[in-house]
């Protein structure tokens, strides 16, 4: 194998906008907690174009992160269909689950833990490269040295060790890593909620412009709001394994239809919308979750329906879907 | 006992910070964790410190209280008068019976900061028995009083769980109830909603406001968030790099920054309104190596507005002209023009009306 | 901590006791020599050694031997020594007493010693009481038992002779003298168990002082007896209980250098006179029974762990 | 200064290890050493005290003490090193599997050595010498197992936690086999902890075939060992406390210098620990 072999995404102007990438089917991922299973995800689906980023958010504990595992396939107990440029990748394995893994790139929430503490940045990035197999050690240096310089890695620090580095470098490297084998989906897991303010934005405007430059598909999983309007062409809404609210970003931030949407926009501060809708409680337990609608014991709006019916995804505008007996219609 | 002390003002301040300057021990040298910093905090009101990871702002509140090893401290100047006493002249006996009993303190992860093997209300009558002599049913009693009264639902249950049993932001509730469990005078809160969720850290700091109007309290507010501290401060400091940048009304620092850095913090935050998708305001390159010894403005090479005289002489706090609040700059951002603010996103104006 | 977890932890127990009695006994089979000689001598005669072999079952195929000697065990019978006709379930029973009493004895003076000494020496990190005590540790981590024990017994016994170097009074006799013939035995275990106690606690103690909640313990001004003992030590204590319940385990039968030396009749004893005259029926059990005990002080040390920690009665 | 220039192991590690390299040398070159036959006899001077004759004296049957710790320290030091190493390189396999792989790979090996601690150890080693006769190897490898199960654990706890860090989720996402991802990422970050944890052993190793030798199933006579040489010495205690006294004497510090030095070696890691 050569690097020519290497899947390269769509040149511009052949992939059609609007082709779904990767979609999302009735996925469930399972884990135990003191020998009683529980779901983190309950049966989301979701739909990612290409070329095009889709934000996640939610709180902790809402199952956001355990759908980006899933889709790189890191969780061992998951059913459901991960549809990935046509094929499904959920049970794939050997020479097939090889490429695909080849054309997902995946960044993680804390800079430093993501590298190895005994491995040079150098040795880091090459990982990717090694594994792919095909290269000689010369074609793999000049590839290492062509992402330091995509990712605005200074050549001087490839020969540092991750904790020489600060928390905005290590994450340069860890998407100089998850970029190597030049892949079509890029899923980041919170990866600024780490960063000083001032670093974050440094790291938001490298995925912008590695976005444009490889036109990368993106998951943007998050928990700041404000972060994923920004980088986001789409927004999907979780709460406790389920999906809430999926539309267009600006959409969903100017007419949020589900109360969950409300309460958590209403939520952030220094935001200039007066709302007293502010919810009370915290988050029941995935162990118990609530019958019918998994947000109705905080919901404002919760009638005995809720209780009795789990709500199903509806469109209520174009591409706007809300999953809510009693959406708010916030029509203009 | 009036040596030295600052001339009265109309609100006498219940903390009042001279020339405070913390230096701490590292394997690389000397940190100037805090560098000469002058704030006063009265009775009643909210001060914000707000600043990036390494500014100062926690290493001067735990070194206030005479927390930090004393291994660690290299040096320790300045004067911190709290109450007419000077804090940083007491010894670690009398610090003790300033600790908890007239300043509480919240930590950022209650996780962590509760024991984990003690139930709840045990945690809550240490303090109790060590500064109240409360003992045993009373100090049972106190306890759930105190959880009820920072909003846990069912609290004589709840008492008897250990914090692993409870949500993030009850164990927060907790913490706070810790702290205020002996009516303190000072509440320092040390990022209480940082390890929080979104919808949570609403209550938490709705709950603060409430406890400090209640009770009278300064309280103190360490925060990265701008937001945060636009909601929930009347005064704000911007500490960078160990010294103070901006001082003033949380209105006027926000609505027109003086300093270029809390300029480009303010810039630097994404919104939920104002444009979107173009390049964030990015600050370029890392704060600078606190070992160093600083020649002039810590924020020079950062600094967009940066003049020679920046790189050889520290500014010192000054009120630009046509400013309501202080500064340390040589070269001040230009206020804006009535009526043509910027956008940023975060309107300190609100805050003024809903307030009140 | 749900009754799945006890019922696992039970079925796991059982499991090893298991392995353990098939690994004994399949010892017993490939150690050389034969207890036939050791009994009749060297002279016996081809025909005595089979009729020897008839007698004791040694001639039965060896899966056979071992399930009536394992299906014995289930109902409490233990077998008969080939050597003496004792039944071992008699002898075990002897023999038990001043192996329980040793150990029981060494813990509580290692505990008595390293606990205090190490919350207050972690307390006092760096001064020249945290590193007397370490040095102290060191040096006694270092010396292993028998050296312990014939210096105790230089000193004690032939030099000042206070204390009888060996023998062993039951308890039903004489419970004074007893504790007299038990107390250099157990002081020599004692000793190396203080000095593995002490480093342990005190490295527990000092993880626990880093601890967020012991800063903020300060930060409501307790004071320092108050955040040493009621936040500090419970929390430290944990990797100490593993730690003494591993060595309860051990020791029950596993002092057989210390058995030997102040030649008390313990479980260590018994087994090594097995091994050296080939009784097997004596040894499998012996070594059954001793790993019997380690099994359980674990499985004890298991349960209390979630007594002591909510954070693994809660997890569970 | 060499100790200047080696961060973190400091001045206190380096008596300990000159110590041990002078009597590791010293065992190696025993029989090109001008000391005397460790079997010989000198029946001039039994239990005799220091002279010019006898550097550390002679034991009751008039043996050069010196020339017998010298000798006693090849066994001492084989067994120490050996046992130590297939304790390492075993436990540290298993403990790596148990740690990675979950299921029924980790469950068997958490059992088997289980089982190995259940038994009772000294009763184990006597029964497997005795089974195959005693010797440097059969010591060796007898001490050795009961070695493992402490390395298992050493290992498999840091090998949990590591398997949940996000850099070995990053290497499984890229699509790592799980052997590379043992050999090459988790391996170097457990590989100093296991050292640490292997100069102490040693130190337990020489002590445990001390403890063998002094009762007498080591290596057997005329070959000198510090066991056997302890317990010679206890039936001349009360007259010539020193024919004892010398060998283990030796034998404490061997252990203590190795337990310095796996001290030093964890404070080093420690402070590692702390600036990461």
């Amino acid at each position: 194998m050569t690097t020519a072999d290497l899947p390269v995404s769509a040149p511009p102007g052949t992939g059609a906008v609007g082709r779904p990438l990767l979609e999302v089917r009735g996925l469930r991922v399972r884990y135990r907690s003191g020998g009683r299973p529980f779901e983190a995800v309950a049966g989301l689906d979701l739909t990612l174009h290409q070329g095009e980023t889709l934000g996640l958010v939610g709180e902790s504990g809402c199952g956001k992160s355990s759908v980006a595992r899933a889709v790189a396939r890191l969780e061992p107990d998951v059913s459901g269909a991960i549809v990935f440029d046509g094929q499904d990748v959920a049970r794939t394995g050997g020479r097939a689950l090889k490429a695909y893994r080849r054309r997902v790139g995946m960044v993680f929430q804390d800079p430093i833990a993501s590298l190895n503490p005994r491995r040079t940045v150098r040795d880091i990035i090459a990982t990717p490269l090694e594994l792919a197999g095909g290269h000689d050690s010369t074609a793999i240096a000049a590839r290492v040295g062509e992402l330091a310089d995509l990712v605005g890695l200074h050549p001087s620090l490839l020969d540092r060790h991750p904790h020489e580095m600060s928390g905005g470098q290590c994450q340069r490297v860890s998407i100089a890593r998850a970029l190597a084998c030049v892949p079509d989906l890029l899923l980041c897991d919170e990866v600024v909620s780490a960063l000083d303010v001032s670093i974050q934005a440094q790291v938001v405007n490298l995925l912008m412009d590695i976005r444009e430059q490889q036109r990368l598909a993106m998951l943007f999983i998050s928990h700041d709001l404000a972060v994923v309007r920004q980088l986001s062409d789409r927004v999907a809404v979780m709460y406790l394994g389920t999906l809430c609210e999926d539309a267009p970003v600006d959409e969903l931030f100017a007419r949020p239809a589900h109360p969950y949407t409300r309460a958590l926009l209403a939520s952030v501060p220094g935001n200039p919308t007066p709302d007293t809708a502010l919810l009370t409680g915290d988050l029941p337990s995935p162990l118990t979750p609530p019958s019918g609608c998994r947000f109705r014991t905080r919901c404002p709006l919760a009638r005995d329906t809720c209780a009795e019916i789990p709500p199903t995804p509806k469109q209520i505008r174009p591409d706007h879907h809300v999953a809510c007996h009693f959406p708010i219609d916030a029509t203009p | 006992m009036n040596h030295d002390a600052p001339s009265p003002s109309a609100a006498e301040p219940l903390l009042n910070l001279r020339g405070y300057t913390v230096h701490l021990n590292s394997p690389r040298g000397t940190v100037r964790a805090v560098d000469g910093v002058d704030v006063a905090v009265a009775r009643g009101r909210t001060l914000a410190v707000v600043g990036e990871s390494g500014s100062g702002k926690s290493v001067l509140c735990r070194s206030l209280l005479g927390l930090l090893p004393d291994a660690a401290v290299a040096l320790r100047a300045g004067t911190a008068h709290f109450d007419g006493v000077d804090l940083t002249a007491l010894g670690e006996r009398e610090l003790r019976d300033v600790r908890g009993r007239r300043v509480g303190m919240v930590f950022q992860d209650p996780m962590t900061a509760l024991n984990p093997v003690l139930p709840v209300w045990r945690q809550i009558a240490l303090p109790l028995k060590r500064h109240l002599g409360l003992r045993g049913r009373a100090a049972k009693a106190r306890a759930v009083e105190l959880l009820d009264s920072v909003g846990i639902p069912d609290p004589a249950r709840r008492a008897d769980q250990y914090p692993l049993q409870l949500s993030g932001g009850m164990r927060q509730r907790v913490m706070i109830a810790l702290a205020l469990s002996c009516d303190p005078e000072l509440l320092i809160a040390d990022e209480p909603t940082t390890a929080l969720d979104v919808t949570v850290q609403a209550q938490i700091l709705r709950l603060l406001d409430r406890l400090r109007a209640e009770r009278d309290m300064a309280v103190i507010l360490i925060s990265h968030d701008l937001g945060v501290v636009a909601d929930h401060s009347d005064d704000v400091m911007v500490m960078y790099a160990g010294r103070q940048a901006e001082l003033g009304p949380t209105a006027s620092v926000l609505a027109a920054p003086r300093m270029p850095y809390t300029r480009a913090l303010l810039d630097a935050a994404p919104t939920l309104h104002g444009p979107r998708g173009q390049h964030l305001a990015a600050i370029g390159g890392q704060p600078p190596d606190m070992s160093r010894l600083l020649s002039g403005c810590a924020f020079a090479d950062r600094c967009p507005r940066v003049q020679d005289r920046c790189r050889t002489e520290v500014p010192a706090m000054t009120r630009p002209p046509g400013s309501a609040h202080e500064a340390a700059c040589w070269n001040p951002v230009p206020p804006p023009r009535p009526g043509g603010g910027t956008v940023t996103g975060i309107s300190a104006a609100r805050r003024e009306s809903s307030r009140t | 901590m749900t009754a799945r977890y006890l019922l696992t932890r039970v079925g796991q127990a059982l499991l090893v006791l298991a392995c353990v009695a098939v690994t004994t006994f399949a010892l017993g089979r490939v150690l050389p020599g034969d207890l036939a000689t050791a009994v009749l001598g060297q002279s016996a005669t081809p025909e005595q050694i089979a009729e020897f072999h008839h007698k004791t079952g040694a001639d039965r195929p060896a899966v056979e031997q071992f399930w009536s000697w394992f299906t014995g065990v289930l109902h409490g019978d233990f077998g008969t020594s080939a050597l003496t006709g004792q039944r071992v379930s008699d002898a075990l029973a002897d023999r038990a007493a001043p192996s329980l009493l040793l150990v029981l004895l060494a813990e509580a003076f290692a505990l008595a010693v390293a606990v205090p000494l190490a919350v207050w020496a972690a307390y006092r990190q760096g001064r020249a009481a945290d590193k007397a005590a370490n040095g102290a540790s060191f040096l006694l981590l270092a010396t292993p038992q028998f050296a312990v024990a014939v210096l105790l017994i230089y000193v004690f016994a032939v030099r000042l002779g206070t204390l009888p170097a060996t023998g062993y009074v039951p308890l039903d006799e004489d419970p004074a003298q007893t504790f007299r013939t038990l107390l250099l035995p157990a002081v020599t275990l004692a000793l190396g168990l203080a000095a593995v106690y002490y480093r342990v606690l005190r490295a527990g103690v000092l993880d626990t002082l880093r601890q967020d909640y012991v800063l903020a313990a300060r930060a409501q001004g307790l004071t320092p007896r108050q955040v040493l003992v009621s936040h500090t030590l419970r929390p430290s204590l944990l990797p100490l209980v593993t730690l003494v319940g591993l060595n309860f385990g051990f020791l029950i039968g596993g002092a057989v250098i210390v058995e030997q030396l102040f030649a008390l009749p313990g479980l260590g004893t018994y087994a090594l006179g097995a091994v050296q005259t080939r009784d097997f029926a004596v040894l499998q059990g012996t070594v059954l029974l001793i790993a019997g005990v380690y099994v359980l002080v674990n499985l004890a040390v298991d349960l209390l762990y979630g007594v002591l920690d909510p954070r693994i009665r809660h997890a569970r | 200064m060499p100790a200047e220039r080696r961060p973190g192991l400091g001045r206190g590690a380096w008596p300990p290890l000159v110590f041990l390299g002078v009597l590791c040398t010293a065992a190696l070159l025993a029989p090109v050493l001008p000391l005397a036959d460790p079997t010989h006899s000198d029946t001039d001077a039994l239990a005799a005290g220091i002279s010019a004759k006898h550097w550390l004296g002679t034991d009751a049957l008039g043996r050069d003490t010196l020339s017998r710790i010298v000798h006693g320290a090849r066994v001492s030091l084989v067994v120490g090193v050996g046992a130590t190493a297939i304790g390492a390189v075993a436990g540290t396999l298993l403990g790596m599997a148990a740690g990675v792989v979950r299921g029924w790979v980790s469950a068997v090996i958490m059992r088997l050595t289980d089982v190995l601690l259940a038994f009772p150890a000294m009763i184990f080693a006597l029964a497997v010498i005795g089974a195959v006769g005693p010797s440097t190897a059969s010591v060796t490898v007898v001490i050795g197992l009961l070695f493992i199960p402490g390395f298992v654990r050493i290992v498999r706890a840091p090998v949990l936690s590591l398997s949940q860090r996000e850099f070995v989720l990053a290497c499984r996402a890229m699509g790592m086999s799980t052997p590379r991802l043992m050999a090459r990422e988790i391996l170097p970050n457990i590989l100093t902890g296991v050292l640490t944890y292997a100069v102490t052993m040693f130190g337990v190793g020489v002590m445990v075939e001390g403890g063998l030798g002094f009762l007498g199933v080591s290596v057997p006579p005329p070959e000198p060992t510090w066991g056997g040489m302890i317990a010679e010495g206890r039936q001349v205690l009360a007259q010539h406390p020193m024919v004892t006294l010398t060998p283990t004497l030796v034998l404490v510090l061997v252990v203590v210098c190795a337990n310095v030095v796996g001290d030093r070696l964890s404070a080093r890691l420690d402070t590692r620990g702390a600036m990461l």
